[in-house]
């Protein structure tokens, strides 16, 4: 059998969503969970590129790796499922270089601001994080600079074309609205898993957070809302990527296993399971409608309306930034 | 009334029992001493009294009030401690001075009183040392002026000499003894070397296996031992066994394999009753008129003189002899003594026999 | 015996540590003169991250709190630790290394799980707040509880506290049980003994206790990350922010090597103490 | 003053074993989520332990670390604590700093430091790098705990071997190698425990095979399953279990006068 | 040929001489004491015959073959060591056969020969004990036997009694001195108590500061010491200062604060030169006719007499009296002595003055 590493999300990598392929494959994948993008590409950068077959970096980040000379270009001969790509990511420059494509759009989503109902009076928007003192000590943020400045441009109505490229004058008032924020938090979450158990714990009544607490903590009970704040929703796009080394039969089953991804078997376990939508059309059509729904490819225009995560050119400063309020 | 009493001590360890009920008093500025082989329970009774020991049974009085729950720090009592126990990060005149913190004085006061307890130690030059830097002997003298520094009613002293060699335990004997007539206080002195306790004492405490075998003044403990073990173990003397066979007035006549003898004794011996002559080496001499008749096998020079011993009826004799008559080894010697001097004690099986009925009531 | 046994000995060992600790360690130190550009390390020295550095408030005042943390920590896990220790080797006889390998088991639960046990603890509707509630102590829960450093400084003091009983274990095993008995003998109270004999003569285990627990209540960076709220940010989280999300290796690197040089001089200062009261004291 | 430091010894015991109780009561709670009040007693957390082959795959990768790993350590430390507690050597001071050096660095650091090492001279990650990376970490304490052993083996003993004709070599088997014995096996099972625990510098050095304690830590990123709190509970357990065994070994050693 | 010869033989520690070129020799089956205070470099020669400590400077020859760098393990020398340094983890007859297995004995013989050194110090019955369940006494014989079960030529002991009671003491040293005689090894036994070489030895080496004072027969050694040093450690004597006035054949007549004597002493003395005029305790005595006159200090039971200490002309002396007749402190009494008894003996100084001459050439 050939043995396979996929360093990937928990979530992308539940046992019966592989199951299907791993049945009819002569395959050995054993998987290892990441808990930022940016880890995923310290450890790859810092050790090597041979040690992982599959990756899965953020569609923002693919220039990273792709700048460090780490990945190979995807083989579309081999993923004849990247034909059913929805329209936004085959248009889009990210995650090509050269007009090579390195990151293969995968799975995508927003990030919404989750609630509990029972304890809220309204829905929320990108504002209660910024203004009044009632939920003072009760919010929670994701300690993560990009989405944290990305948030608080949002909410200083900064233009979505400028967002990316702030000068220090914007950034100074970016600052100063985010040390307001940091008076208000209860804390900062750490993993997915880390911010579920403080809104279960009634630590935190609203947080920036990712759409399966929502779910999960529904499924317990809880009276949960998922707001897109009016601001701007942040939408994001995860790829898969190839590392260079990866070679042989085993580069063969790589790309194998990157065409059943992209495929419809796991994109209907992926929007059931996740609930999360696949970059392809493959899987759309066996979907009911409430589900395509609640992933947003119902009416695939709201994806227009996304503020897509892209690295902005002085990230340095930004996570500087970051740092210096969570340390004032 | 005496400064310390002990009455009916006992001290347990686990299932060891240590001292096994002993009473003794020491009386105001007096000189004692704890005398017996190693494991004894020596120490276990200056522990108790010293209060790092809890008392297992029956009581300690210190001017007729029972101490025994009265913690260490509040007895005025000062122990000099076997390994000297001087504090490493001190100098010797802050060891000196440690406890005088305690009695309400001035720095300046502490400082005086520390500096004059050394003095009286003779170890005033080298208050600024670190333990460490003494010699033994001179260690030894800084834990004794740390001891009287604090004018305690009782000075403890655990083998306060047993590291030192014999010469300087000579001269620090005679150091101890002149403090103690000078300070006035008492002084209770643990040792198991009896020239030691005879050269101090004005008591000693014979013990043996948690129990006292004999306590006197010191004249006493050597001429008229109680017990065989007292004699052996005081004076050297070989404890022959024999029968009381007639109890006339003024001594006993005791029938041994060495012959009969009418000696005096320990007192209560009934005809017919077992007992032991003892033969201390200086009583017994060469003498070709002498009753015994023995085989020498060792001979050990002593410098002032040998020792001889001999073997006579299965029995080891020993004798001191002067430089010039020493019998060769394997000669036919016969051994004389004057059975005025020597003394019947009581054999061990006997006393301790005494010791069950005594026990009883 | 010959000197080279012991030099033999230590050959194997030197080597390992050589290659794995203190290569590591130097090639990290020359990183942290480079610069980095995008991706890419550019290798022009300079001493631009060290001025850098110096220059940050954030950095300089991060590592001041690791440090007052450190220092903290210390002070705490000492004033609980003593008695442990002492009952450790005085007290505890037979059973003394069962219960020392007892101390240090729970530690092997893991970080993270104990992080969440402690939120179950700590948190505004966890167990200590709802037995105080119940107790009628407070009617409103303690929020500081939680995501303070108040709970960061807990669970630091819960990790470390081990190790410097560990310290203060052997200091304990070679303070000879006479010396305070001469202090009792001299009419010294316990509260007395402790200052002027206990503490001066187990003063090395103290310090070596304290070193171990201060460097890894520097190097901890999840217990307050996962315990200590907004403000739970810590010099060693920024280094790893420094590594993983912004990639500046080299300015990580610098700040690694400010840390270590700092610790370092710690280390040093230790040693000095410890050699200087085992001149005074030890035996 | 006694008994209240026993009492104090208690409550510090208690202090230690709270988060344990915590974990070992949300072991047996039957919800998903750590949180109070109870909802009920289950063990399906332990069965979902046993019976998650990841878990068990990284628990046999565990063992396959912390074997190698006990023994290096063991080795290495017994040789570091031989040379510098019982044969005299040049420049001790300079060694001992350099024994302790892995202990005074913050593990991250350590960490980033081999990570860049090992790619900046072509080494591959694998469970190799790991071991190596994780006794280098052990080695200060299980040279500790030989060396506290060794301190105690009277010097005079290694004369007396010599003096009875024995050479440096004979004289360590017959008589240094039986008296450390117990030091020894202690190390072995410090070294074992502390590998299997670790974490921060294994998640950077390992490759491919991913012990236990990686995967609890990337699982804690995305579910905190209760599973987790049962497999800590039997890590725990299991651990007190082994520290009962060393016991157990070192008091017949004992018994038998060694 | 004697059977080990050091010559000129020196041990630096660092900045510390512990033994400044020492020689002497060892007969073969002779029992040699080596004797002085603590720190003067008994077990420093100890260990550099055993082979421990490295020959700083000087030669130590064994047979007339110099083994200064041979090995510890190849030395036909064995040690009972002052700790005794059993293997805790062996048995009694696995420790008494350690040695035994580089001398290519198959394991048979190895365990008969073990036996039959237990045999030699009666220690059989405990052959499978453990060194930790066996007493001091029991251990030291136990260390002995090792020893002497390798039959070295030379055996080495380092204050072996040292830590036993004195009635232990004294049996351990008869059973020291017939093993000797039996075994017909050379014994080199280290001490600090004069008694205990004056009991053992066939030639007692006394030493102070790292040099030897004084060799010889313990006769010699004890009754003519040749410096003060050596008649004060070893005999108590009282060391009158004085100066030779005459060196008539047979004697010297010397010229002290206490009169003028003549008297024997050591060779060499010139007229005019200074002198010391040692008196022993036994050989002073209470006489109404005596030519000193004292004034009383102290006085020391010691149990079989008294020692009694008195001034005269500032000098102490110490003399022993019998139980009736101790005089009482502050008396003033009479002393004499048989002047054809004491010994003249060397000063400090003149001592010293030899010794830089003896040096230079
Ligand atoms: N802490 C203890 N636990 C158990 N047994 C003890 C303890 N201390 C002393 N013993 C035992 O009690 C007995 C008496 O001991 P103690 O120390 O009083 O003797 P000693 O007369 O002072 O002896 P030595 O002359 O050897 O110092 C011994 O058998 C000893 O083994
Ligand atoms: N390893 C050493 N390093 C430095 N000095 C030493 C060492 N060993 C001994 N000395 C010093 O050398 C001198 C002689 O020591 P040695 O042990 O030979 O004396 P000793 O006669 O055996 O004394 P004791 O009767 O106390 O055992 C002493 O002053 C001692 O302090
Ligand atoms: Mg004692
Ligand atoms: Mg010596």
């Amino acid at each position: 059998a050939t043995d396979l590493l996929w360093m990937t999300w928990e979530n992308l990598a539940k046992d019966d969503y592989l199951a299907p392929f791993l049945d009819s494959h002569d395959v050995d994948l054993t998987k290892t969970f990441i808990g930022t993008d940016d880890e995923q590409f310290a450890k790859l950068r810092a050790g090597g590129a041979s040690s992982v077959d599959l990756i899965t970096p953020g569609l923002d980040k693919v220039s990273y790796y792709t700048a460090s000379d780490l990945l190979q270009p995807i083989d579309f001969d081999k993923v004849p499922n990247a034909k059913l790509l929805y329209d936004t990511f085959k248009k889009t420059d990210l995650g090509k270089t050269d007009g090579q494509t390195y990151g293969i759009p995968f799975y995508w989503g927003i990030n919404p601001i989750v609630y509990r109902a029972d304890l809220m009076d309204e829905e929320p928007d990108w504002s209660v994080f910024f203004e009044g003192d009632k939920y003072n000590g009760k919010l929670a943020m994701r300690d993560y600079a990009l989405e944290g400045i990305m948030i608080a441009a949002m909410y200083l109505g900064i233009p979505r074309d400028e967002m990316f490229t702030m000068d220090d004058k914007q950034l100074a008032e970016v600052k100063k609205v985010l040390m307001i924020q940091k008076s208000k938090l209860r804390t900062y979450w750490n993993s997915i898993g880390d911010l579920t158990n403080l809104f279960a714990t009634g630590e935190v009544v609203c947080a920036f957070s990712w759409v399966p607490p929502y779910y999960d903590l529904k499924e317990k009970g809880l009276e949960m809302g998922m707001a897109k704040p009016k601001q701007g929703v942040i939408g994001w796009c995860d790829t898969i990527a190839v590392p260079k080394g990866v070679e042989g039969a085993r580069r063969d089953s790589v790309f194998e296993l990157v065409n059943y991804l992209l495929g419809p078997t796991y994109g209907k376990m992926l929007a059931y399971g996740g609930p999360y939508a696949q970059s392809t059309s493959a899987a759309r059509d066996e979907i009911d409608p409430e589900q395509q729904e609640k992933i947003f490819i119902k009416d695939l225009s709201v994806m227009d309306n996304f503020v897509w995560k892209q690295n902005p050119p002085r990230y340095n400063d930004w996570v500087a930034l970051w740092n210096e309020v969570k340390a004032s | 009334m005496p400064l310390l009493r002990a009455r009916a001590l006992c001290k347990t360890y686990g299932t060891v029992q240590a001292v096994r009920g002993v009473n003794f008093r020491l009386d105001e500025n007096s000189y004692v001493t704890l005398l017996g082989p190693s494991g004894c329970g020596k120490t276990s009774i200056l522990r108790m009294i010293g209060g790092f020991e809890e008392v297992s049974e029956g009581m300690l009085e210190l001017d007729g009030k029972k101490i025994n729950d009265v913690s260490a720090s509040a007895r005025p009592i000062n122990t000099v401690f076997q390994s000297y126990a001087l504090f490493p990060h001190l100098s010797v005149l802050e060891n000196v001075g440690f406890g005088l913190r305690y009695k309400g004085l001035s720095r300046k006061e502490e400082r005086e009183k520390a500096r004059a307890a050394l003095e009286t130690v003779q170890m005033s030059a080298m208050a600024d040392r670190r333990p460490r830097q003494l010699s033994g002997g001179q260690q030894q003298r800084v834990a004794l002026a740390r001891a009287i520094a604090n004018e305690p009613r009782l000075l403890l002293l655990d083998e306060p000499l047993s590291a030192l060699d014999r010469r300087m335990r000579k001269d620090m004997q005679i150091e101890l003894k002149d403090l103690q007539r000078r300070l006035k206080m008492t002084f209770l002195h643990v040792t198991h070397d009896q020239e030691e306790a005879f050269a101090l004492s004005d008591w000693i405490i014979v013990m043996r296996d948690g129990i006292i075998e004999q306590q006197g003044a010191p004249d006493t403990i050597y001429r008229r031992p109680e017990t065989a073990y007292v004699a052996d173990f005081i004076g050297g003397a070989a404890c022959v066994p024999g029968k009381i066979t007639d109890t006339a007035i003024g001594a006993y006549e005791i029938e041994t394999p060495l012959g009969q003898f009418a000696t005096p004794g320990v007192r209560g011996l009934k005809a017919g009753s077992p007992a032991v002559l003892c033969l201390r080496p200086e009583q017994l001499f060469l003498d070709p008129q002498g009753r015994i008749s023995a085989r020498v096998t060792h001979a050990v020079y002593r410098g002032a003189e040998w020792l001889v011993e001999a073997e006579a009826a299965g029995i080891t004799l020993a004798l001191t002899v002067g430089h010039d008559d020493v019998p060769e080894i394997g000669a036919e010697i016969r051994i004389g003594f004057d059975p005025a001097q020597v003394w019947i004690a009581r054999t061990e099986a006997e006393r301790r026999a005494d010791r069950a009925t005594e026990a009883k009531p | 015996m010959s000197l080279r046994v012991g030099t033999l000995l230590a050959a194997p060992v030197t080597a390992f540590l050589l290659a794995l600790c203190v290569a590591p360690l130097l090639i990290l130190f020359a990183y942290s003169f480079f610069r980095v550009d995008f991706v890419a390390i550019s290798y022009d020295p300079s001493f631009a991250n060290y001025a850098k550095i110096a220059g940050s408030a954030t950095y300089r005042g991060l590592i001041l709190k690791a440090f007052g943390s450190g220092a903290l920590v210390v002070a705490i896990t000492a004033v609980i630790g003593y008695p442990v220790a002492w009952f450790l080797a005085k007290r505890a006889g037979a059973m003394k290394s069962a219960l020392l390998t007892l101390l240090l088991v729970p530690l092997y639960s893991g970080d993270l799980v104990r992080v969440f046990a402690w939120r179950v603890l700590l948190g505004a509707e966890g167990v200590i707040n709802r037995s105080l509630i119940w107790a009628g102590v407070t009617d409103a829960p303690i929020q500081g509880l939680l995501f303070s450093p108040l709970a960061t400084h807990i669970a630091l003091t819960y990790n470390y506290l081990p190790f410097m009983v560990i310290g203060l274990w052997l200091a304990f095993e070679s303070l000879d049980d006479a010396w305070l008995e001469a202090a009792a003998d001299l009419g010294a109270r316990s509260p007395s003994r402790f200052a002027r004999v206990t503490l001066p003569l187990t003063f090395p285990g103290l310090v070596a206790g304290g070193l171990m627990v201060f460097v890894m209540v520097v190097g901890d960076y999840l217990t307050p990350q996962l315990l200590g709220g907004a403000s739970g940010i810590t010099v060693i989280s920024a280094i790893n922010d420094l590594f993983g999300t912004a990639f500046d290796w080299p300015l990580g690197s610098a700040i690694a090597w400010t840390m270590l040089a700092i610790l370092m001089a710690f280390f040093a200062m230790g040693a000095m103490l410890i050699r200087r009261s085992s001149l005074v004291g030890g035996s | 003053m006694s008994r209240l430091s026993t009492l104090w010894v208690w409550a510090v015991f208690a202090f230690m074993y709270l988060p344990i109780a915590m974990i070992a009561l949300f072991s047996v709670n039957d919800s998903k989520i750590m949180s109070l009040p109870f909802s009920g007693f289950t063990l399906k957390w332990y069965a979902e332990v046993m019976g998650d082959g990841r878990l068990g795959g990284g628990f046999l990768t565990t063992l396959s670390v912390a074997f190698p790993v006990a023994i290096c350590a063991t080795l290495l430390g017994g040789l570091a604590a031989l040379a510098i507690s019982f044969y005299p050597m040049r420049g001790r001071g300079i060694f001992a700093v350099l024994l302790l050096a892995p202990f005074l660095i913050p593990k991250l650091i350590l960490a980033v430091a081999q990570l860049i090492m090992f790619n900046e001279t072509g080494v591959e990650r694998s469970l190799l790098t790991v071991i190596a990376a994780q006794t280098v970490i052990v080695l200060p304490f299980s040279t500790l705990v030989i060396a506290s052993v060794l301190i105690r083996i009277d010097r005079g003993l290694l004369e007396a071997a010599a003096d009875l004709g024995a050479s440096g070599l004979s004289a360590f088997r017959r008589v240094v190698l039986p008296l450390m014995a117990n030091g020894l096996m202690a190390s072995w099972v410090v070294a074992f425990v502390l590998s299997s625990a670790e974490y921060v510098l294994t998640a950077f050095v390992s490759g491919r095979a991913q012990p236990l304690s990686v995967l609890v830590a990337s699982d804690f990123r995305f579910a905190l399953s209760p599973s987790l709190n049962a497999l800590a509970v039997m890590i725990v357990f299991g651990n007190i279990a082994l520290v009962a065994l060393a016991e157990l070994i070192r008091r017949r050693a004992s018994k038998t006068g060694a």
